[in-house]
């Protein structure tokens, strides 16, 4: 079933590839999008077998990020309908490329394997650097080569340390996940220890976390709102996915300390440089961005406090990623609309196109952890758990850096959307699939809010046991 | 209860206008004149309660109820205030803050009336009279905060009646400051010179009459009455600061008590014709100077406490 | 045959070194290209006991790819994109050159302090690929190129290569074959993209956008 | 004395649990009163927009916030707390921007949207601490726990952070002066007479778990009441726009009840268990209070705005005569604020005042001290408050129009032209000011017992009869002192006799027919006091004097700057907004310097887990 999964986008994106109307390809996502969803949604009931000798391997981890990535490519397939509507833009590579992203990151989210997981997340980043220009304007090819130029690297440095892990698991002879958690304490100290900052590195740049962070604004900012999407919310979790996979690794060897406080600095990091950089922006998906690398460093944070912290980076993995949906996809919708994302050219939302001017602020609010959305808890859990764990200056820089961050995103969203209307582009008409598609993220976001059900709530406790709490 | 009401009201209404003879006399002898009876304030009340109202255009009920405010905030001020051997009808723990509040009372009334007219020179009075309000208040407060730590009770009656176990001795040096801030705030309260002039009619140097111009016939006669009371309250709680002397006969108290008032009363007669009233832009010192010594007996008394 | 590995190991770290101090495009890919012929060699001189089907299928897989496909696609690139040919270092090349020399003693004394568990064929391996690696970051740091950039990428992945090869064999060849063939896409798509960028400056040529984009194009 | 409720909330730490303790219900009392009666103004008041605006998300966000304000003062675990915290502040953001196409709105309403999520951390590190140290996220549990005295006083520093951006300490004050004009009128009185005092009632709700609480607390809670309230009047003195003077004075009041708190805090610590009472008791009582009269002034100012569409005091005038109710209610609210014997504020401010001279008697010299400072400062802000309010009522509603403009015109008009709707709720908010401050047993006697809660002892256990009994005779008082007004003007009237007494020109030593321009304005009438203390406003007068032989026309404008915002809040956020533009600028388009980072970075790792 798992290599399906992987192979059926695959071949999707082939097809893709065909010189076909334009709207076949979306409708083609849409159905590859819908099929991936309806499999994933069985394995919630029925968790897959292993396959590949064991180098596919769905453990509740992979369920949550699988879960995800699946949810993001039906919005993002459900905007799409929407977008190209209006859009006269050729499709075929963005689309193939994102049947491929959706392939490999499935196999990401399921690989038992620290080389495989290498491979695959490398090739998520070859596959999303086209989507980034796909407005094919200077900017936006100009951010491509940096992101593909920064990620390599750190693709390359994580390698390394892939390389390195290896080595500490001479006497292990594998990098099949069981066998690694198995003998860890056989594994030598210094060279995991070398592997481990490594690997962070290195999947850090992927995560954007800072100071690795420096293709984030340049990449979400040119990029079109449904591949941010799939970046923000996909990707970069897709790296935190590896992360963790280090962290499991970690715990059993004994070295929690030692990952933890690297993962606090680096976190910490990733909460104040948005911060200070956020407050001078005037472009709403480069402040979205900032606000991505704010939470890329409230998970890695949340996973380095260990704990109630780590429910709280895996439940903030979810919420993360809706959020991202609405964030994005609204800020595409609007980029479409008026033809920027800039405060100044965009205001009134609100009068204009009232239901987007509701998602920026459910954008702003549900990305910042205001209550009724379900972020308000991931975040409250993360900051509580750096209390407990008695990191009260962490605390302390961890509020003040949300408070900057919200005054920096809120300065431009509530400009957007209120004042004196500006003249779109677009004729004055909301379109229908275009604010399902964010809607339903804003509902998930609100139910988890409410009321976390039960299910999920296990799912995340599983997963939480497995890093070891 | 509802007799000694009626007897406190009834000796003040008789005697407080005295007063005020008394200071226009020694004001007249010190510069050499004969002056007016020592009863004109009582021909002045009776001339002007037999006169008609005239009201100017535009003015509210606001206008129209403020005398009787103000007068009705002294009859109850009064009520708190033992005078001699008299005993206040009403005492009670933080009856002086009853006091003040209710004097505050009559101030914003007055103050509304004035500007109810809206004609500008009463706006300027109102303007002053709101902003020495402020310092002359702070200054009482600072007095009684300093009188109740000397008394150890809040109550007037507490502080300055029968049983008053404030002693010169004791605490003399305290006292003396409290009495001298007490004295300006009575003269800043009272608009006497040197704070306020209450003979002039030039516009630019007053404060409590020019927010009377409009006033006229009942009304002023109110507002005059509300006046006399009032010089004749911050008597009664200065003099029996002064001299506390208390015999086992309530007659010769209540003798001492009258020689205090008149005293008093020529006390301010003679300030008023040895001084000038003073720039209006340094009765803000003047008053801040009050304020500065019932802080510093206040600190004097701590002082004591402590040891 | 440890003393060709050795060779091989050094050979690698100089041409590495000649690389950074080269001041045209066209020299470093041809330097480049030299640099992978001994790597892909590597496989074989380390298991030259007994030469497996993996240690040929992964020699001849680096040689088309490094050697081979690689400089091509980058050849093509300069060539469609007419770019200027020389390098434009930040640092001059004898600084260059002197601080590849440091980087390479500070990979060595780092080295010092890593013990290799089990049986190392050759003790210059770890050293090596270290240095190699630095001198592919200092690359791509001093550079300011596109192409440059590239190319110190590659260097980097040299050096990570030799170091997989000369120190373990825990990895099974698929995944090894996976590396190889990311880092093939991950050049060409980045060829594509230097294409494209130079398509959109032929639209406004001459503009200041050149200029802003700090001339790495 | 308390019923719970208690259901199962599937959120992580969430639980449903309700309480209403004597504190709640002290608290319970203003939401409820308050939100009927802004919101029956709303109707009237929202009357012309009918039709034009889509009233139905203003309507919904009310109700939402009503929801909000009802849990944050049951709510009994903290994630409840958290969250009804935060859907106030949301619901009030979007109840402010109503009128969103106005600049100012916009700016009132991020800054309060601004302001108060970022106060919300800190309450979130505080409650953290609590709970990890009580080991849940009960409230009732967590009170049930000693604290340490050094988390105790951290705790506390932090709710003062974290409540006091709601409640408007100062510095923290600066969303308060902005949003209450901006919204409307209903919103503004709920905003004052119920928003800001959920800071108060966190704050109250932290000294309640808190038990045991180090000496300073109390004496800081004296101090930010002194400087909030003699800082708020001086403020309100200074301002020339109806509702942002009085947002200033809500300022002063949560001074005043501040003070009232601290002493209770000092009572606290020093175990004086009535003087704690006197000062909790009090200064919830003047939660009441200030709720109803602050609540009643707003809607008062709303309706002169909504009359003549404008608050600029120093162009109205007059206003008694066309809008003869509203004056009058505006009168009462005004000398309810004023703490002025017949109404409720003079009820609380004279337990304040009691309480204040009881620590005089009671405490050691360092509480003397600071009751003495207290006692200064409440009488300062009382005579302040009075000539603010003379001022404001005298300028609104005496007088002439100051203005010549055309556009105010409303004076012709005689009908009050105030519907049903927003008179109704006035003039009930009106008569519970004249009701508590009459008949002040059964509203002291609450906020004795929320008090007693406060202070943790039993209210039986106290001799109350020493505040009851100067209280019941100040009412004695209270009545014969407006039976002595009426006697007074039955008498004028019986020697006046029938008839009307005639009306002339005004007098005015002879001047006469002078221009409505040259009536006393709101600001030369506070000219003075602001001249004494211009250094520490300061105060400013921009304009030419008038020269030459004949003059033209010259303009004269005077301003008060708020200090902590002009000189704290506004350089740091421009200069971290500068930092954070220069470091983009320098961050050039060089990929060297991203890759150059991430190689630092990698560096710093190595040496410093490796070394």
């Amino acid at each position: 079933m798992l290599s399906w999964l992987i192979f059926i986008p695959f071949l999707c994106a082939l097809a893709a590839l065909l010189p076909v109307r334009r709207i076949f390809r979306v409708w083609l996502l849409g159905a590859t999008a819908l099929l991936h969803a309806s499999v994933v949604g069985a394995f919630w009931i029925n968790r897959p077998a292993p396959e590949w000798n064991g180098y596919l391997v769905l453990d509740p981890l992979g369920l949550i990020l699988l879960s995800i990535i699946s949810f993001l490519f039906l919005s993002v397939a459900v905007f799409m309908i929407g977008y190209f509507q209006h859009e006269q833009r050729l499709n075929r590579t963005f689309i193939a490329c994102l049947l491929l992203l959706l392939s490999t990151m499935t196999l990401v989210s399921v690989s038992y394997h620290m080389g495989l997981l290498w491979v695959a997340v490398e090739t998520t980043t070859l596959f999303s650097a086209p989507l980034i220009s796909f407005h094919r304007s200077r900017g936006s090819l100009e951010a491509t080569w940096k992101y593909l130029l920064v990620c390599s690297v750190g693709i390359a440095l994580a390698l390394m340390g892939t390389f390195f892990l290896a080595i500490a698991a001479n006497d292990v002879h594998t990098l099949f996940l069981p066998a690694l958690l198995k003998q860890a304490p056989l594994l030598s100290v210094n060279w995991l220890k070398l592997s481990v900052i490594f690997l962070l590195v290195g999947y850090g740049c992927k995560m954007g976390l800072a100071p690795m962070h420096s293709w984030k604004p340049e990449a979400y900012g040119q990029a079109t709102g449904m591949a941010v999407v799939l970046m923000a919310g996909g990707l970069t979790q897709c790296a935190f996915l590896a992360l963790i996979r280090v962290s499991q690794i970690c715990f059993q060897a004994g070295m929690s300390d030692f990952y933890a406080s690297i993962l606090i600095v680096t976190g910490v990091l990733s909460l104040i440089v948005p911060a200070v950089f956020i407050l001078g922006e005037k472009n709403i998906k480069r402040c979205f961005s900032y606000s991505s690398i704010e939470h890329m460093g409230l998970l890695a944070l949340g996973l380095g406090l260990g704990g109630l912290g780590l429910f709280g980076a895996l439940f903030h993995m979810i919420n993360n990623a809706l959020v991202k949906v609405v964030m994005f996809l609204t800020a595409g919708s609007i980029a479409q609309k008026y033809g920027s994302s800039r405060v100044d050219d965009v205001r009134g939302l609100i009068r204009s196109y009232p239901l987007t001017g509701i998602f920026l602020l459910v954008a702003l609010l549900a990305g910042t952890g205001m209550f009724p959305f379900a972020t308000f808890h991931s975040e409250l859990m993360i900051i509580n758990a750096a209390v407990i764990a008695k990191h009260y200056w962490l605390a302390a820089a961890a509020v003040i850096c949300l408070a900057l961050m919200f005054i920096g995103v809120s300065r431009i969203a509530l400009e957007m959307v209120y004042g004196q209307p500006t003249e779109p582009v677009l004729a004055k008409k909301e379109n229908f699939y275009m604010n399902a598609a964010i809607a339903a993220a804003v509902a998930l976001l609100l139910w988890f809010g409410f009321w976390l059900p039960e299910p999920l709530e296990k799912v995340l406790r599983e997963a939480a046991a497995l890093v070891g709490v | 209860m509802i007799l000694m009401i009626l007897f406190h009201w009834f000796f003040v209404g008789l005697t407080a206008p005295f007063l005020i003879g008394v200071i226009a006399r020694v004001k007249a002898l010190v510069s050499g004149k004969v002056g007016p009876s020592l009863f004109q304030p009582y021909f002045d009340l009776i001339k002007l309660f037999s006169k008609q109202c005239v009201y100017s255009h535009g003015v509210t009920w606001v206008f129209r109820i403020s005398p009787a405010v103000t007068l009705a905030a002294m009859l109850i001020v009064c009520l708190l205030v033992p005078f001699g051997s008299l005993k206040a009808p009403v005492q009670f723990s933080g009856d002086i803050l009853l006091i003040v509040a209710v004097l505050s009372l009559s101030r914003f009334f007055m103050i509304a009336a004035a500007l109810d007219t809206g004609f500008s020179l009463e706006g300027l009075g109102a303007s002053r009279e709101a902003f020495f309000a402020c310092l002359s208040e702070v200054a009482l407060f600072m007095c009684l905060i300093a009188l109740t730590l000397l008394a150890r009770r809040m109550s007037l009656s507490g502080m300055l009646g029968a049983d008053s176990p404030l002693s010169w001795n004791l605490l003399g040096p305290a006292l003396l400051m409290v009495v001298a801030s007490l004295f300006i705030v009575m003269l800043a309260e009272n608009c006497r010179i040197p704070v306020d002039d209450p003979d002039t009619h030039l516009e630019l140097t007053m404060i409590h009459e020019v927010m009377l111009l409009e006033h006229s016939g009942v009304d002023l006669a109110y507002m005059y009455y509300a006046a006399i009371i009032k010089f004749f309250i911050f008597g009664a709680i200065l003099v029996p600061i002064i001299l506390p002397v208390q015999t086992i006969f309530p007659f010769i108290n209540t003798l001492i008590f009258a020689g205090g008032m008149i005293g008093l009363a020529a006390l301010v007669g003679l300030v008023e014709s040895s001084m000038a009233r003073i720039r209006l832009n340094r009765v803000r010192n003047l008053l801040l100077i009050a304020f500065a010594l019932a802080f510093f007996g206040l600190i004097v008394t701590l002082w004591r406490g402590a040891l | 045959m440890t003393t060709w590995i050795d060779a091989g190991c050094i050979l690698i770290v100089f041409f590495a070194l000649i690389i950074l101090a080269t001041s045209r495009i066209v020299g470093m890919i041809r330097i480049f290209v030299l640099q992978s012929c001994v790597l892909s060699l590597m496989p074989l001189f380390l298991h030259a006991e007994a030469v497996s089907a993996r240690d040929v299928m992964l020699s001849l897989g680096t040689v088309s790819l490094k050697a081979a496909l690689v400089p091509f696609v980058l050849f093509w690139a300069i060539r469609r994109i007419s770019m200027r040919t020389e390098v434009k270092p930040l640092i001059g090349v004898g600084a260059s050159i002197v601080c590849g020399a440091l980087l390479i003693a500070g990979a060595f004394w780092v080295s010092l302090a890593l013990r290799i568990p089990g049986r190392p064929v050759t003790d210059l391996g770890l050293p090596c690929a270290l240095a190699t690696v630095l001198l592919g970051f200092m690359i791509m740091v001093t550079r300011t190129r596109a192409v440059t950039q590239v190319i110190g990428y590659l260097v980097i992945e040299n050096g990570i290569f030799l170091f997989a090869v000369s120190l373990f064999d825990a990895m099974p060849t698929l995944i090894e074959m996976g590396i190889l063939l990311d880092i093939f896409v991950a050049v060409f798509i980045m060829a594509i993209v230097l294409n494209n960028i130079n398509e959109e400056f032929e639209h406004d040529p001459g503009g200041e956008s050149r200029a802003k984009m700090g001339e790495t194009f | 004395m308390e019923s719970f409720l208690q259901i199962a909330w599937p959120v992580p730490f969430g639980e449903l649990a309700l309480k209403i303790d004597p504190l709640s219900l002290v608290f319970l009392c203003p939401v409820i009163i308050l939100l009927i009666c802004a919101g029956a103004y709303g109707v009237g008041y929202m009357r012309p927009y009918w039709g034009k605006r889509p009233l139905g998300a203003h309507v919904g966000f009310y109700l939402l916030f009503a929801l909000a304000l009802l849990l944050i003062v049951t709510a009994n675990n903290v994630i409840l707390f958290l969250g009804a915290w935060e859907t106030m502040t949301i619901t009030t953001f979007f109840l402010i921007i109503f009128s969103d196409e106005k600049e100012a709105v916009r700016k009132a309403g991020f800054l309060y949207l601004i302001a108060s999520h970022c106060a919300t951390f800190c309450l979130l590190i505080m409650f953290f601490l609590m709970a990890h140290f009580a080991g849940s996220m009960d409230f009732t549990v967590m009170s049930k726990v000693g604290f340490p005295l050094e988390l105790a006083g951290i705790i506390f520093l932090l709710a003062l952070a974290g409540f006091g951006v709601k409640a408007g300490f100062l510095p923290l004050h600066v969303w308060l002066p902005y949003a209450h004009p901006a919204a409307p009128a209903h919103i503004s009185a709920l905003l004052s007479g119920v928003a800001i005092k959920m800071g108060i009632y966190g704050l109250c709700r932290v000294l309640w778990i808190v038990g045991i609480l180090p000496a300073w607390c109390g004496y800081m809670l004296i101090i930010i009441g002194v400087i909030c309230g003699v800082m708020g009047v001086l403020y309100a003195l200074g301002q020339h726009e109806l509702k942002k003077l009085l947002a200033y004075h809500s300022i002063e009041n949560i001074g005043i009840i501040t003070l009232g708190l601290g002493v209770g805090l000092l009572g606290r610590s020093y175990d004086q268990p009535f003087l704690a009472v006197l000062g909790f008791g009090g200064g919830l009582l003047h939660v009441i209070n200030h709720s109803l009269f602050k609540g009643l002034l707003f809607l008062a100012a709303g309706s002169v705005i909504s009359k003549t569409h404008s608050g600029d005091i120093d162009q109205l005038g007059g206003l008694a005569k066309t809008m003869p109710v509203t004056s009058v209610l505006f009168l009462v609210g005004a000398l309810s604020i004023c703490g002025l014997p017949l109404f409720n504020g003079f009820i609380s401010e004279f337990i304040i005042f009691f309480g204040l001279f009881q620590g005089v008697l009671a405490l050691p010299l360092l509480g003397v001290i600071f009751s003495v400072l207290g006692i200064i400062a409440l009488a300062l802000m009382g005579a302040l408050a009075i000539a603010c309010f003379t001022k404001v009522y005298g300028a609104v509603f005496s007088g002439q129009p100051r203005s010549i403009d055309s556009g105010l015109e409303y004076s012709k008009t005689v009908d009050e032209t105030t519907s049903i709707w927003m008179l109704a709720p006035m003039i009930i908010l009106a008569w519970l000011c004249a009701w508590i401050g009459l008949a002040p047993k059964m509203m002291s006697g609450i906020t004795f017992l929320g008090g007693a809660c406060l202070a943790r002892v039993d209210l039986f256990l106290i001799d109350m009869s020493r505040i009851y009994i100067p209280l019941s005779t100040t009412i004695g008082i209270a009545f014969l002192f407006s039976g002595l007004i009426l006697g007074l003007l039955v008498m004028r009237r019986f020697i006046l006799g029938a008839e009307p007494q005639p009306v002339r020109e005004a007098w005015g030593c002879g001047f006469t027919r002078v221009s409505v321009r040259a009536q006393y304005t709101a600001s030369s009438f506070a000219r003075s006091i602001i001249d004494l203390v211009k250094n520490i406003l300061q105060a400013r007068q921009y304009g030419a004097k008038a020269g030459g032989y004949f003059p033209l026309r010259a303009r004269l404008a005077s301003s008060v700057r708020d200090v902590s915002e002009d000189m704290m809040f506004r350089p740091l956020l421009a200069g971290l907004t500068r930092l954070s533009r220069k470091i983009d600028a320098r961050r050039v388009l060089y990929t060297q310097m991203y890759l150059m980072y991430i190689f630092l970075f990698l560096i710093f790792l190595l040496v410093w887990k490796l070394r």
